[in-house]
């Protein structure tokens, strides 16, 4: 058990998360501070919640690049009809209205994916432009940034609130407990209910599952509209620490999500997959996004870097798996 | 060398021989029905605006429309029949365009002769088109020789090559190149306007490549079953690397057009082209698993967007709405494929 | 080529003496595109002529040219553009102008291929602008950052260079600490640009935005960190999004000009150039609409208003856009 | 006598051009011992998976406990108390022992949350029932092909069964744990549970079964009490052929090996093998599955160099380290498993045959010479007999056979001076298992060496003049071909 640990892709992502961290910290103390920790976290928090939702759905087997899209179909919407209602009850409506929108999405995911068994990866690349087609067409493209009012004070609550020596009040927007539930939550779900096991005996052997009575599309249903309705309750939360709704926002973050979730060791084949790796690979990648000014690095460099840390990490790692999946238990005795 | 009884084939069932053409009506069968599909968005949007969507002038302004995507959408076509995927096309047509667009405007006074110009041009295109092959090299190599999975690399180097680019050009476009360039990407011979020409060029070299050269037919078996190629004595690693390779070549064609066509180059034109070839590809029949896709599926899929987009530009309708079309047009197909291709399977045993 | 407009000159392309004016923006679905439309329509109703707008889903300058490609082809009168990267327009623009097609552009100072180009007002004049605003609101002295949407952006980086030259010659107290951070035009990254940089270097006081975005980004962590009145925050954007700031004190001016006056112009100088009216438009003349009624024209072509709105606490709810 | 536990009547299935199944019909009582036998391919998997709802047959009716099922699918089977060990095993590599075996039962007892205390207890005592003993958190993908079987094995036995099906569960074990399953088995009987039980190895079949169905090529020959039964009537029920024993015999007096290994080893797969093969001989190869033949064949080949030890071709010592390079020195390699490794299924006939000499089908502008294409490709589908309509078919619509005569072909065309065939004949239908025989002497007959692996007695006893057995990587036996049977088999596996 314990000398396994150092096989696993969390292993040497942590490796080499804590060198970045040392380089940047050398490169300015600030890094270290609580404020920035607390502002990496606080990069994470919607991030955070797509990270699950790839990593469901590439453990189940498939690829799904409509989240973002969802997300934004959820949020603006949702506080389209809400503002128009001039609502202003409690923050959990918008929640439940976003969820449950998401979810419906999600619906109209799997039944192409599990009733047409259409590839997963033109499923959803199809039904994220038919979303924000629709979204923007028909729904709306202008910003709306006079919120219901609970949603702006869901915003300006913050946890662990303190004033730093500098001046700065320091804190972490409650939004954090929600993504911090979910991931708890997925988490739970993923090691101990049968649905949660399901999806890894799906994702590692279809065939397999279905011999032993798992129902495939059970599993595909459940997969894609539990997605959805995070993807939901993540764009309710973007929107509500924006303070603003914005339809654009959020498009064409799904694939740097996927390569975060990809780097923490959850193979595209399906079946392999861990929350804390996942959860690791953002870490690295919100890390190197969110670091290159303190590192100094000038503005014209800072894709440059970006591309370049991502090819080293996923390198590494694809080379770290190399050696694992070759080493294999002695047939000689 | 061998001489063996040959035993007699023996009767077969007239069940059993539709069964055995069968998957070749599959194919052509998804074909016709784009082939239809094509057709219909075309009368369709004739017929709701005939007067401008059916003139001269539409036709030639969409001819000078599709070649970039098209091109890109054949450089990301390859890649997918090889099982894996391109995003990083568009950064490599600019990054190319740019280094073209660069020499020409650094090493071509304005007083120069048309001999060393056109000397001169020619070394452009050529460095755009070498630098292409390397970029493709790059992500070849990160594919095949590292084992990284395709999507994260070409990610990767779709970041990497733009922030070269952008590196390079401070952001800015490159601008002032010589007249003579621009007047051949934007010239026609008689009413052919010169990209068509470049993009039918292209679609040849492509037909080629994949139908009538061994490396075509190593990579779309390479793409079909990776594992069996291994064991056919086929290099699994130079086939990826080539297809990569061509996949960068192609896409610096598309970027010199880019050059001609906008008469400047930078680091960030006809991002939104990405999503866009990978929807064409698929749309064209391109099998996502890998092993499988026509040039004429890929063409008339450019072709069929291009219809749609001109169509409902003439209607004014917005962009956004162009997106929720094109969703609905990829899942159709799709569906539609799948559907009749069950309904055939259905009655074929119904035969037996 | 000025052959163009002989032929336009006077002709009216529908009996009824009607023309068909098209704009082409960066991108539709944006607050500041969305307003410069109700221009365009209001100059519509005005005048009777068909004006309609067009713009692609993603800022793509590819995309631009492919509508401009297909608006030429429908024949339209008249094409007024607002660039998202001039220089690759000009081989379109200068097809439609051959086909005697009348192109207006705004945002595009220098552009060749066009018959006018109109400027609210000169960018780095604009850019100066801003920064007499941060100055004031700093006190003349401090750190400050700057951000653009995208360093492609030509504009964005002339509002930027524009403050950053009027900073080293009024305020030498003040010192650009971090410039030309790309936002993408989105909010969550400025805000995250912002708190990193003041990490960066604490005692930063300004910061300076050129994207819709970019200062309500800036504000939003403000307020969350608690630093109003410590920095100040200026830039472009339209009061609806940055209302609730001003109010709050987060952010001290923003800048903007009001894109509907920009699109009626545009049609307008589309409209005159149509009938055939091309020299009235010169050096001090009223084209009838608010910050465009004593204009600059340089070589002839290139027009500036002086139409920039300073926008602070008290006059922010005096917009409804 | 009581009704039949499950009845299934002339069911027809087809794979693209394969008729795996032409009217099969088979019954099993309660509490029976059931042995399913016949020659590779002839439908005995497909059958099963028919009676456990993974393949719908085209034609053909299923009865279970009386009940009419149009549409049987796997859970519905399971429901009635149908469990199955697939030959393929079924289990995911990617979890745990304990969840492999335990996941199953935890699902039928519609368990929403699953303890893993709970499920490791059930592995365990699982486990226990056939006394083997695993590392329960171990992933199933670092096992051995054996632990794999075994683990297949103990969630079959753990569900509540009426019925539990084994296609060939026992490949990879060695005597003891058979013995220790057949025990489990004959308890089963006593529970009144019934077994459907397949193997090759005739020896075990008349062990443990009452009863025994024989297909043959895919349809029905006869269904009788094992009692009156024996090994010859079995092998002429299966074979078509009375049990004539015909041998394959060469004389290797001073010729020099073609090729020859010396301590040649593969890290984690085998070791120090040294063996020799000459011009003209067809030498065998077998051992359990997992026994490390595939490894050696394929470092042979050039997948998977090897880490120690030299390799001589002609007495010239060479160093293969890439396919490229054996394909080079005239090796080539026909895999195993003929539909992942050997075959691109939906390529064409052509495309497939072609995959391996493409290069010297080219015109002096390097395009494909589609007329030298055409040519190679007529020729050898004619010379090996692949019956076929045009070879622009997709080869999935080919049978077994065929599909397996397409592989040959396809390394066959490129004239080889080595060949290594693994279970060439696994899925081939009688005739042309008798073709692939001959056409294999005949090209050992003009000089090259041939390694044959397989599982089948017969065909090694009857086309090869040497067999080597090997175990646990290891050669551990050598003998004459016509001397090879059931006896000297299992004696030189065990030494
Ligand atoms: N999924 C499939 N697709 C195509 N052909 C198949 C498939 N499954 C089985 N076949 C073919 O059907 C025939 C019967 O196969 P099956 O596995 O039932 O034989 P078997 O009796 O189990 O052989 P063995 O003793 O080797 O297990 C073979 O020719 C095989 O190639
Ligand atoms: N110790 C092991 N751990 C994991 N996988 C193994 C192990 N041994 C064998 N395998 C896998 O199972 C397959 C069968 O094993 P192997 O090839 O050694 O058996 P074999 O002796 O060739 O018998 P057969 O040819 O019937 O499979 C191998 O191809 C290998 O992939
Ligand atoms: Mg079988
Ligand atoms: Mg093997």
């Amino acid at each position: 058990m314990y000398n396994k640990f150092f096989q696993t892709t969390e292993f040497y992502l942590i490796v080499i998360i804590s060198l970045l961290f040392l380089t940047i910290g050398s490169q300015n103390s600030a890094f270290f501070s609580i404020n920035n920790m607390f502002d990496l976290i606080r990069s994470g928090i919607v991030p955070g919640i797509f990270v699950v939702c790839a990593l469901i759905v590439l453990v189940s087997g498939g690829i799904d690049v409509s989240f973002p899209a969802i997300a934004a179909f959820s949020m603006f919407t949702t506080t389209t009809i809400l503002s128009e209602a001039g609502f202003n009850g409690p923050i959990i409506v918008p929640f439940l209205i976003g969820g449950a929108i998401g979810f419906i999405l999600g619906i109209i995911n799997a039944v192409f994916i599990a009733l047409f068994k259409l590839p997963t990866l033109i499923v959803t690349l199809g039904t994220s432009s038919l979303f924000s087609g629709f979204l923007l067409t028909f729904i709306g493209s202008s910003q709306i940034s006079n919120l219901p009012t609970s949603m702006l004070n869901f915003s300006k609550m913050q946890i662990l609130k303190f004033t730093d020596e500098t001046g700065i009040v320091v804190g972490l927007p409650i939004s954090v407990l929600v993504t911090a539930g979910i991931v708890i939550l997925v988490s739970l779900l993923l090691k101990y209910t049968m649905i949660g096991r399901s999806i890894y005996a799906f994702g590692g052997d279809p065939a397999s599952a279905e011999r032993v009575g798992f129902s495939p599309v059970f599993i595909q249903f459940f997969v894609y509209s539990f997605v959805g309705m995070l993807s939901g309750i993540a764009g309710i939360m973007h929107t509500s620490m924006m303070r603003n709704s914005n339809p654009v926002d959020l498009m064409g973050s799904e694939l740097l999500i996927i390569a975060a979730v990809v780097l923490g060791g959850t193979r595209i084949s399906g079946g392999h997959g861990t929350i804390k790796g996942a959860l690791l690979g953002l870490l690295l990648v919100i890390t190197i996004q969110n670091s290159l000014i303190l590192m100094g690095i000038p503005s014209y460099w800072q894709r440059f870097v970006i591309g370049a840390l991502i090819l080293i990490g996923t390198g590494l790692t694809a080379v770290q798996v190399k050696k694992t999946n070759a080493k294999r238990k002695s047939i000689l005795t | 060398m061998l001489n063996i009884p040959k035993p007699n084939p023996g009767p077969l069932e007239p069940g059993q021989r539709k069964q055995l053409i069968l998957p070749i009506l599959n194919k052509d069968g998804n074909l016709t029905r784009l082939f239809f599909i094509m057709m219909f968005v075309f009368i369709l949007m004739g017929s709701i605006s005939p007067s401008t969507f059916l003139s001269l002038d539409s036709f030639i302004s969409m001819a000078y429309q599709f070649p970039v995507f098209g091109i890109l959408s054949i450089a990301m076509m390859i890649t997918m029949v090889s099982g894996g995927i391109d995003l990083s096309i568009v950064s490599i047509a600019n990054l190319t365009s740019i280094l073209a667009a660069g020499i020409m405007v650094k090493f071509l006074p304005p007083d120069a002769s048309l001999m060393t110009s056109i000397l001169i041009i020619a070394g452009a295109v050529a460095c755009s088109v070498i630098m292409g092959l390397l970029c493709g090299l790059v992500n070849g190599i990160a594919v095949s020789l590292i084992g990284i999975p395709p999507i994260l690399v070409t990610l990767g180097t779709m970041q990497l090559f733009m922030g070269i680019a952008i590196v390079i050009t401070k952001g800015q476009a490159i601008v002032g190149l010589p007249m003579l360039f621009s007047d051949i990407g934007n010239g026609s011979l008689g009413i052919i306007p010169f990209p068509l020409i470049m993009f039918i060029i292209c679609i040849i070299l492509a037909y080629i490549l994949l139908n009538k050269r061994a490396f075509g037919l190593k990579l779309q078996l390479v793409g079909t079953n990776p594992v069996a190629s291994k064991y056919s004595g086929i290099s699994n690693s130079v086939v990826l690397l080539k297809t990569y390779a061509f996949s960068g070549l192609f896409a610096s064609i598309a970027g010199l057009l880019i050059i001609a066509s906008t008469n400047s180059a930078k680091a960030d034109f006809g991002t939104s082209y990405i999503l866009q070839t990978i929807l064409v590809a698929v749309m064209g029949g391109v099998n996502v698993k890998g092993g499988f896709g026509k040039i004429s599926g890929v063409v008339m899929a450019v072709l069929t967007l291009q219809f749609l987009s001109t169509g409902l530009n003439a209607l004014h309708v917005g962009n956004f709405f162009k997106d929720f079309i094109w969703g609905i047009a990829l899942l159709l197909v799709m569906v539609i494929n799948e559907v009749s291709n069950r309904i055939k399977e259905k009655k074929l045993v119904k035969q037996n | 080529g000025n052959n163009g407009e002989e032929q336009v000159t006077g002709e009216e392309k529908d009996g009824d003496g009607k023309y068909k004016i098209a704009t082409v923006v960066k991108l539709t679905g944006v607050a500041w595109f969305d307003r410069l439309e109700e221009g365009i329509e209001k100059f519509g109703e005005d005048t009777g002529h068909e004006t309609f707008m067009q713009g692609p889903q993603k800022a793509d300058a590819a995309l631009q040219v492919q509508i401009i490609e297909d608006l030429i082809a429908q024949k339209v009168d008249a094409i007024t553009v607002v660039p998202f990267s001039a220089e690759a327009l000009e081989p379109v623009l200068k097809k439609a102008r051959d086909k005697g097609i009348v192109v207006i552009t705004h945002e595009a100072d220098g552009m060749k291929n066009t018959d006018f180009n109109i400027e609210a007002f000169d960018n780095y004049e604009y850019g100066a602008f801003l920064m007499d605003n941060l100055a004031e609101a700093m006190g003349e002295e401090g750190e400050y950052m700057t951000t653009v949407g995208s360093l492609t952006t030509q504009s964005h980086i002339q509002w930027e260079e524009g403050g950053y030259k009027r900073q080293l010659e009024k305020y030498p107290n003040m010192k650009a600490v971090a410039r030309k951070l790309e936002t993408n035009d989105d909010l969550k990254t400025a805000s995250e640009k912002f708190r990193e940089t003041i990490k960066a270097y604490p005692n930063l006081k300004g910061f300076q935005g050129s994207s819709g975005n970019d200062a309500a980004g800036a504000a939003l962590a403000v307020e969350e960190m608690g630093l109003n009145g410590k920095v100040s925050v200026v830039g472009t954007s339209v009061p609806s999004v940055s209302k609730q700031y001003l109010e709050s004190g987060a952010m001290s001016q923003i800048g903007f000009w009001d894109p509907a006056d920009a699109g009626y112009v545009m049609n307008k100088l589309a409209e005159m150039v149509l009938d055939g009216k091309k020299e009235e438009i010169k050096e001090g003349a009223d084209l009838g609409v608010p910050g465009y009624e004593n204009i600059k024209v340089v070589d002839g072509k290139y027009i500036f208003g002086s139409a920039w709105v300073g926008v602070g606490k008290e006059n922010a709810s005096d917009y409804n856009f | 006598m009581e009704s039949p536990l499950i009845q299934l009547e002339n069911i027809t299935k087809s794979f693209g051009g394969v008729k795996a199944l032409k009217g099969v019909s088979l019954t099993i009582q309660p509490g029976e011992i059931h042995c399913l036998a016949g020659e590779n391919g002839c439908g005995k998997s497909t059958l099963i998976k028919v009676m456990s709802g993974v393949h719908t047959p085209d034609h053909g009716q299923i009865f279970i406990n009386g009940k009419k099922y149009k549409h049987l699918s796997p859970l519905e089977a399971i429901k009635e108390g149908i469990q199955v060990i697939y030959q393929d095993f079924s289990i995911f590599p990617n979890l745990t022992v304990a969840e492999n075996i335990a996941l199953g039962s935890e699902l039928s007892a519609k368990r929403k949350v699953v303890s893993w205390p709970n499920m490791r207890r059930i592995a365990k005592e699982a486990l226990s029932k056939i006394n083997v003993d695993l590392e329960l958190n171990e992933k199933v993908e670092n096992l051995s092909v054996a632990d794999k079987q075994l683990i297949a094995i103990s969630r079959a036995l753990m569900q509540k069964a009426k019925l539990i099906v084994m296609d060939e569960p026992t490949t990879a074990l060695t005597h003891k744990e058979v013995d220790a399953l057949f025990k489990v088995i004959n308890g089963l009987k006593q529970d009144g549970i019934s077994v459907l039980f397949v193997s090759h190895k005739l020896e075990e079949i008349f062990a443990i079964s009452e009863r025994i169905t024989i297909l043959r090529n895919g349809s029905n020959v006869i269904s009788e009490q094992a009692k009156n039964m024996d090994t010859e009537k079995l092998v002429y029920h299966m074979t078509g052929r009375k049990l004539q024993d015909k041998y394959y015999d060469v004389d290797v007096k001073n010729k020099v090996p073609i090729l020859r290994t010396d301590k040649f080893g593969l890290d984690h797969s085998f070791e120090n093998v040294s063996i020799e093969i000459y011009p003209g001989e067809i030498v065998g190869l077998t051992g359990l599955l997992g026994s490390g033949r595939t490894e050696l064949a394929e470092s042979l080949f050039g997948l998977l160099p090897a880490t120690s030890g030299r390799v001589f071709i002609n007495s010239k010592e060479i160093k293969i380290d890439s396919v490229q390079k054996a394909v080079k020195e005239k090796i080539v390699y026909v895999p195993e498993d003929r539909l992942t490794e050997g075959l691109f299924l939906e390529q064409s006939i052509e495309r497939n045959i072609i995959a391996s000499t493409v290069v010297s089908l080219l015109t002096k502008l390097k395009m494909l010479n589609q007329d030298k294409i055409n040519q190679s490709v007529e020729n050898w589908i004619d010379k090996l007999g692949v019956v076929t309509h045009s070879s622009k078919l997709p080869v999935k619509a080919l049978s077994g056979g065929n599909q397996q005569k397409v592989v040959l072909a396809k390394w066959l065309s490129s004239n080889p001076n080595i060949l290594i065939l693994n279970g060439p004949t696994v899925g081939v239908d009688i005739g042309a298992k008798e073709d692939i025989h001959n056409i294999i002497k005949d090209l050992a007959k003009d000089g090259l060496g041939v390694l044959l692996i397989s599982d089948d007695l017969t065909e090694l006893r009857q086309n090869c003049n040497r067999v080597l057995v090997m175990n646990k990587g290891r050669i551990s036996g050598e003998v004459r071909g016509r001397d090879f049977n059931q006896k000297t088999w299992s004696e030189l596996q065990e030494a």
